[in-house]
């Protein structure tokens, strides 16, 4: 589906908020937490499209929030407005928004923005959502401002620059002995960490796994993630959203 | 009118696109963004006797112009194909191939033995060249008399259409073909994926948890297509040819070069509609070179 | 302080950084864009023991992420080499390596006796392994046999250090590379180009004159690396890699893979001074990770 | 060597002309006739430079004339204002400006790109100069305007859409028995068909030819062309510029 950049908004020295809107027709329906497949213009390097969470998605809307990690998701940041991109989407299952109580939503770095769009789906359905944000530094919290609007949000910078010094595991919030479900996306050993906690709490948790992946269709089957259930299985058809009761981890 | 139809022994293809196994899943995954029912065939995962759970990530590295994958033939086994993939996919109206794997020359019979009662698989592709299994795979592929030994085993196992997936990881793939063709083989598909590494230096580490991978894409095309074209001129059976198909300007290289029909694999992953789009660009090729049917286009490069 | 300096059997090179035959001329031609003296060593272009005015034009395609070329080793011969090339690059403050081919084995052998007498040539670089001949070349390269009986003729006629360059358009490179070792090389290079193929599918005529050639270039660099890797694990000998190295993080790849120094050679034609920020690259990285000689990055890869 | 690209200017549907300046230092000499290796930004399919042939040259500019033949040359022609292109230039041995009497500049298609420089140079020698451009049509060609303040300009059209109908070979120019010199540079049969005219009347003929090139540097030996004296040589090094007499057509 060909989608045209209406903006592309620098965050910081490595983040782009790109907002599209499709060529023709509407947005299909998403649900938070799912993601696309954006193909790369213009970058020699670049051979496969590039999985990216949604930020916030409408009827008319779809914000992807991207990191600059590497040549491929370089060109997506520097895509000028008015071009058009090739998305493939919605792809993944998605975070349950079958919560009751109170949610914790913990995001870290760019981990940060599939949580927007959930945690203002939650509160829609009368959740007591709180965000915990983690960042290196203040200058790498994004989009403060929306989630503040939208929930309570706590922040832990390790270099103290805002908010709570040290990691998000470190965080009082995390000690409200209310929380009945958590939903975290971030690097792989902060969301070790939170399962881990979880699992101590006795809290439901899920997590947001970012594994390489070529197709995000379920048919290369590279992106695997190894469950207790099922063994390997596509963390792009599967997931990216696990329980982590299914996780080995 | 062009007449796009293909064949491929008794087997015949309403169109020469195909899907290569292991990029296509079992088709469904595509069904919200093509119409199969315009594809000439759709060639499903590599299946084994038992299920697999295959290789551990990391699996996958983005290279030049294409990718390393080391999946290694994850798959729930010929009979859950049966049972549960098969009633979903028998009746699409395109033909379903199923790709063949095994370790053991038993392995690949019993496959064939189950496959035998499910009468809308057309037809067989013995792969005999995946490079990500440590024991079968590649290594039947890489000798004529380990070639033959599947082979005709599985000829006796299987009377229906069987395509033999080739390596060409070999100093020369004609002999293979020879010997594929000798033992039975009603056509032969080349190329499978390149033998192939990559390391991320900084951590000084192979990308990929098994160190190797099979390469595939549009780097490789080159390769395939000389592959192809000398094949084509060694064995008088069809010539599937695949390897880094982008489109359909690169499929009717393949095609010129002597393919009958050709498989789109990697490609898939960037352009879900690339197979479809392939098939109209075919057609338009055919109709602007005054080129009436696809036999016609099958070696039909001038030297 | 790290230490760039590498040896390839009794020559020592002052970094690992060399340029590849036939993609470097010799030498002089890249003289206005880097100074020569910081290169490892110069391959200077293929030679022969007579003149040779290569294939015809079309002698190159490019290709996703490479290049085919068929230029079929034009050169005007060893004693032209000898002089007219020989004295004007001989006092370069670099090592001069040349590349022998023939058609056969008195062919090499006569090239070597002809180098034997010009001292600054500091090692040769036997070429068994060109895919744009008719006769020799990859023919040598792609048989044990073939390889030893060049290798060892070779030896006998030539004292200085040997490197023998291996095609990869074999089943088992690592068969082709003991083979050499057996028979007397210093150290082997790898990998050669890819024979591959290309049409022009509006004209339905190869791209090339002579249908088929040899690729090179990014795409080929997963392949290449996992041949060295293979062959640095099969013989004692140095191994030189080469095959799509783009930068000095691909450089890097092949040294984690086995190699204890690389070519460069494509990379050439896209970028004139890639070589010489090769060096740089490589002197930046062992810095970075604290490895003080290049011997310690070679195979360092962790598994 | 890189350069800034100052002005990116559509020439009809399918030329651009990009003026360039070098990002620091001069621009060195350049003759008429010399080319540049262009690396192209941003296209996937394009792996190896591109070779232009230079439009114009002074101190500080330098201005290459562009066809969108296939995806490269359409990046270039694509180049955004103020973007940097990595040139490689001067190369190659350019046309022979030691010219006496009357000079027919003949150029076919974006072949009259090096025509213009050349024509200048000539004319500031004081050769008498006269151009004969051919093109499909009308729109086809490009720079008129500074072609007839160079010198005097015949045109020569296949549709007949403006000057002589039909093709540049067939131009009544061609008659003037003053020509002692003709310089070329079009398609090949163009150009194959103006050699063996200048054969017939003994008229000093140049051409310039655009084989397939990898480096442009006289390394690869991929560009070669046959000549009498001495077999296949690199057009890169010992071109583009041909007298006819070297050349086996």
């Amino acid at each position: 589906m060909d989608f045209i950049v209406k903006a592309n908004l620098k965050r910081g020295d490595n983040y782009s908020l790109l907002k599209l809107a499709p060529v023709k027709g509407n947005m299909p329906q998403v649900k938070p937490g799912q993601f696309v497949q954006v193909e790369v213009p213009n970058s020699k390097s670049t051979y496969l499209r590039r999985p990216i969470s949604i930020n916030y998605a409408d009827s008319h809307e779809l914000w992807l929030l991207v990191r600059r990690a590497g040549a491929g998701t370089a060109s997506l940041c520097n895509a000028p407005e008015s071009s058009v991109l090739s998305v493939v989407l919605p792809l993944g299952n998605g975070f349950t928004t079958d919560v009751k109580g109170t949610a914790l939503l913990i995001g870290g770095g760019v981990g940060t923005a599939p949580l927007l769009m959930l945690g203002s789906r939650l509160a829609a359905h009368g959740v007591d959502v709180h965000f915990l944000l983690g960042a290196r530094s203040m200058g790498d919290l994004l989009q403060l401002d929306l989630f503040r609007q939208t929930a309570e949000v706590h922040v832990a910078t390790e270099d103290g620059s805002l908010g709570h010094k040290g990691l998000v595991t470190t965080h009082p919030v995390l000690r409200n002995e209310n929380i009945t479900h958590i939903a975290c996306c971030g690097p792989m050993p902060m969301m070790k960490a939170v399962a881990a906690i979880a699992r101590e709490r006795g809290i439901n948790c899920e997590v947001s796994l970012e594994n390489m992946m070529a197709c995000g269709l379920g048919a290369c089957l590279c992106c695997v993630e190894d469950t207790k259930d099922e063994g390997n299985v596509c963390v792009c058809t599967e997931g990216p959203v696990f329980n982590i009761n299914r996780l080995k981890w | 009118m062009v007449d796009l139809s293909v064949k491929i022994g008794s087997l015949t293809l309403k169109n020469p696109v195909m899907t290569a196994s292991g990029t296509f899943g079992y088709g469904e995954e595509f069904a919200d963004f093509i119409d199969l029912s315009r594809l000439g065939g759709i060639i499903v995962k590599g299946t084994t006797l038992n299920p697999r759970q295959g290789n551990p990530y990391p699996r996958m590295a983005e290279t030049p112009s294409g990718m390393l994958n080391a999946v290694g033939l994850q798959n729930k086994g010929v009979e859950y194909f049966a049972s549960n993939i098969y009633p979903r996919i028998k009746d699409l109206d395109t033909r379903v191939i199923v790709n063949v794997s095994g370790a053991s020359i038993d392995d690949y019979v019993g496959v064939c033995e189950r496959l035998q009662g499910l009468d809308k698989v057309a037809a067989i592709e013995v792969n005999i060249s995946c490079p990500n299994v440590k024991q079968g795979g590649m290594s039947f592929g890489t000798t004529c008399d380990g070639c033959e030994s599947v082979v005709s085993a599985v000829r006796k196992a299987w009377d229906r259409t069987m395509i033999v997936k080739l390596t060409p990881n070999v100093t020369d793939i004609t002999e293979i073909a020879r010997a594929a063709e000798a033992a039975g083989a009603d056509a032969v598909s080349l190329t499978n994926t390149f033998l192939g590494m990559a390391i991320d230096v900084e951590r000084q580490r192979p990308c990929l948890s098994t160190i190797t991978g099979g390469l595939s894409g549009a780097c490789i095309r080159p390769i395939a297509v000389r592959m192809v074209w000398q094949v084509a001129n060694a064995v008088k059976v069809p010539v599937v040819g695949l390897g880094g198909i982008m489109n359909g300007r690169d499929a009717v290289e393949f095609m010129l070069a002597g393919a009958t029909a050709v498989q789109i694999g990697t490609a898939n992953f960037i352009d879900p509609q690339v197979t479809v789009k392939a098939v109209e660009y075919i057609e338009d090729y055919m109709k602007r070179h005054g080129i009436t049917s696809c036999a016609e286009l099958t070696g039909a490069m001038k030297v």
